[in-house]
């Protein structure tokens, strides 16, 4: 076969509003065992870019404080994010307090419709993306595979869009892969992030494969037995990933296909099978 | 005269007249928050002149870890 | 979570027979575009061990000298296959042969069912490898994930046991996942390795998640658009699912759980969800 | 006195009495090949000790590419 | 286990907008090789309702007519569709002139937002739903497994939501089973009807075992070798599974348990397995 | 498309063994909450094939005798079991004292290799088959989906063979669709019927879909919270898998095709999607 | 006068004032119909007093198989 | 002379010689039963000429509810 699959031009670094990102994990800051784990697990997998988000601060207790200091030493990037907003009136005044409290215009946007399901609710979504882009925002909306629904981000002004790969926290991979595929190839110049649901190396790992330009998680690393080495594994993954779409992947077959040929065989006209 | 605020979530009594002396008064001083008043956002040199009023919502947010 | 599962103990090395071995990506090396490629393909995998086969041999035409030439060059181990054998018989001569060709008494041992799916003939596979065992073999046999015949593979004598993932050559992954986790736990002290019918890096990412010792194969590599840059992909993929493994993967979850934390979301109180 | 064996599934004729011989006179010379007689594994070293009779049918191989 | 889930309460009759309905497998009407062979396979399955759409009428050439005809002859009821509609106002007029000119103010609401997924607009679903339900208008909103989009539907005013199966025409089943089940969690109390996608028996069987009250289909029946048996095997299929359904499943469960009892087992102190 | 696929001859009777018989669901007895709900199973179903067992009988407590009572008063045919058998020589003296006790030359024999996953030892099975033809038994072999395995089955003289769905049990549908298909295609001939593993009609209806002759299932219907409308459902979708299977299925697509004709369609001109 | 309108796409002349005499003109007659006008619905009792005007784009449709 | 045999996996004394004599023995009288004896089968009418000897396994079954 060796055929490459040139729909998706490759690049080698990952451009994010025209910022230049080498790694393309995406990583969660949140239920690490202690700072120095999270500290740790940054480091293990390389990552560049991290998500943040912001909580009401009690006068005196210097949580955020610590934090920033925290922040600080890590030296990567922030992304604050509107996790657990569930309207467009909601996400936009957090990413607005999000952008004076860490001096970035970048948010990852989330407007939650179910509180049991964590899913986006895209009607939210989209009516915020609009505000925020039209504000100044470079948006990193979370969102579902739904095709229609990624138009009108991208027509808002998204030029990042983060699919879900399965609902948050469940760790269970692209639950909706032709979907995905499907909006891989309606976009091929959006950045396209699966975020949230992946629970192993195999799944961020198959996202790339597809063509997806990065992935962002937390729960797999942070809740794993060692989540540094766990942040390590995920970071080979998603290179491996990568490079395998760059190589061009076999397409699967229906019939099995000798990998050793069949010509010089010994033994073909003795002993005809019983 | 001392009138009743929300303050993340919380009714508390104060007599500050803006949000920049509310903060204060509260105990933020010099932390590093982001505020916002009845659901929008106040951009921190705002503070000073934007005034309180009784019944007003005053969300105080800092940095924590997320996902 | 943050629990490790600590059923199957993991080594540094991988034990093949006694003999310990880095890299646990077994190469194939057929269908290659030019034995370059192939050469490049295995150092870029940092690949220890392939495997050959062999075939009638013309005289005069030196196929065979060029060919243990080239594998001189390449300095990894080799696993001679059965491939093509259709009985125990063929089979257990064809491993003589190659025993005396190869100067190794490793045998990848193939007995094939069926033209059309390839699958391994049981009861061939048991009755070769019976034989070959008490002939002072160390057997490798491509099985299928059937739990009887893994057990008597493992009395007949076979400490590595080799079921498919899917059938040759047609890179479906795992399409038995539950049947090799499940092999995985009755063996905890056999080296597994998936053998055939992985297609992407993904796979066998997945299938060192499931705690298997290694992987082996060809196609995937060998048809890639570029084959060098897919073999250091699945090394790659190989090496970060062996970590995840160690480092404790999470549980996959039916029900949606925050990352971010609740407490302290901001508007709790305002704006009531419409 | 010529007789017909198989070699590598073609017939062909030789005088040949035991297998070292049929090898040398095929032209294998010294080339690196495994045989087998009839289904079964010869050594090279009883490659000299082997007769070969009419209708024999007889293996030779060497290494090549597998998966 | 013998337990039964009463989560959704079971009627003996399908409730549309307050008519009742004895069968539960509503039937498109395009795509058949002819109109004898349509009312063949709406007598089969016992079909009450089936859709319909509107099309452009050349003067003179009395298609429509002729189509009326054939509908009267077929006694049963009508569900105009909004088919190939692209907005919410070509939706909307669409609808109006469907309600006056088959006397019904049942629709089958489509906004179509791909041409290639033909997958439903949710944005201007929505719209176009808010809009006819104040208009009157019993609307069967052909959605997506959106569970925010189902909500916004509600409170539209629908009391019948379809969430499809797979895309139109492709036969692939119930593609997102989970968010379906989900589906149902949440709205116990609205008809829900998987439309579109479903293949064979065995799918729109399987829609009716996790709880929903009808399906809807059209190719899988108009493109059989043998519409009219096709149609029966559909009708026979969903009404198996909503009896099993009603009936109480078994829950799928990870272990093998036998059937048969081992107490009393002969032979249980020989022939230890070897 | 309107093709039929013709490669499996189909009749309106499953002829097992020379004997016709209709209904082609066959069912277990065991498990059942009393005699007279398995009674009313049967009937509701139509079944006329049920697989009954051997246990040790005490002295005096007439276990057997009131089972045989009961027997007689269902009117069908009977087809005796060896399930919890072990090994080959466990199988084949159960199925003679089966023959003796229920005057049937008619055994399902199962050979179980693992107490965990209760799969077929098929080593065993195959040379218990052997036996078993050669003895003048009709044998009813519950197998894997190995088509190597199925092969030495009907070359034993099995003219019927059962590969599993999915482990004894465990209501998990066909696990290994695809090599059951296989399975079908290449015997053509024999008299395939998946046993064991399925949970819900839908699974029943799918093997009829693929072609498989019948299906045989236990714990489904006697562990439903209704047994005999279980059964009743199960009966149905049998039926309309046969029946779906004869009318020819329309082959599942990757593309979306409009179900409603595209051409006449209203507003074409007018208002292009935003 | 006439003046051209797009029937079902096509653009057509016609010297009909109103929707109603516009079908009859074309030919629909007693036809079952529903009717569009720019885009909006217009019922059959107003379409004696619907006036068309040049440019107008009207839609006729009548019932057809669909899924 | 009694002896000890294994009855469906439980040991028991017995005097009896023969099979047919042993179900009589146990009460087993006119049960509808189908035996075997050291995991070999034997048929009803082979019972009274099938002896018994210390230390045997014998195997009675009936029919029961199965998969």
């Amino acid at each position: 076969m060796n055929v490459r699959d040139d729909r998706v031009e490759t690049t080698p670094h990952l451009m994010l509003y025209g910022s230049a990102v080498t790694s393309r994990l995406l990583m969660g800051t949140a239920g690490y065992p202690s700072p120095a784990i999270l500290s740790t697990a940054v480091a293990a997998a390389g990552v560049e870019v991290i998500t943040v988000s912001l909580r009401r601060e009690t006068a005196g207790d210097h949580r955020g404080a610590r934090f920033f200091d925290f922040l600080n030493g890590l030296g990567v990037r922030l992304l604050p994010n509107t996790a657990g907003c569930r309207t467009a009136r909601e996400a936009i005044t957090t990413a607005q307090m999000a952008r004076e409290l860490f001096a970035t215009d970048w948010i990852k946007l989330e407007v939650i419709g179910n509180d049991d399901t964590l899913q986006p609710d895209v009607f939210g979504l989209v009516e915020a993306a609009d505000v925020l882009c039209r504000d100044g925002f470079k948006v990193f909306p979370y969102t579902t595979e739904d095709l229609s629904v990624a138009e009108r981000l991208q027509r808002a002004g998204c030029s990042v869009i983060m699919p879900w790969g399965a609902p948050i926290g469940t760790g269970r991979g692209l639950m909706h892969r032709r979907a995905l595929e499907s909006l891989r190839g309606y976009f091929p110049d959006v950045v396209l992030v699966v975020d949230a649901g992946l629970g192993a190396p195999s799944h961020a790992c198959e996202a790339m494969e597809i063509g997806f330009d990065a992935v962002l998680l937390n729960t797999a690393i942070a809740q794993a037995g060692d989540p540094a080495a766990m942040a390590a594994a995920f970071g080979e993954a998603v290179r491996a990933g990568r490079r395998a779409f760059d190589a061009g992947l076999m397409p699967p077959r229906d019939m099995a296909v000798p990998s050793t040929p069949v010509a010089g065989t010994p033994f073909f006209e003795l002993d005809p099978k019983p | 005269m001392s009138q009743t605020v929300i303050v993340n979530g919380r009714p508390i009594a104060t007599t500050s007249i803006n949000l920049a002396a509310l903060l204060e008064d509260q105990g933020y001083g010099a932390a590093r928050v982001a505020t916002a008043l009845n659901g929008v956002f106040v951009p921190a040199q705002q503070r000073a002149t934007t005034a309180i009023n009784a019944g007003d919502t005053v969300e105080i947010v800092s940095a924590r870890q997320g996902g």
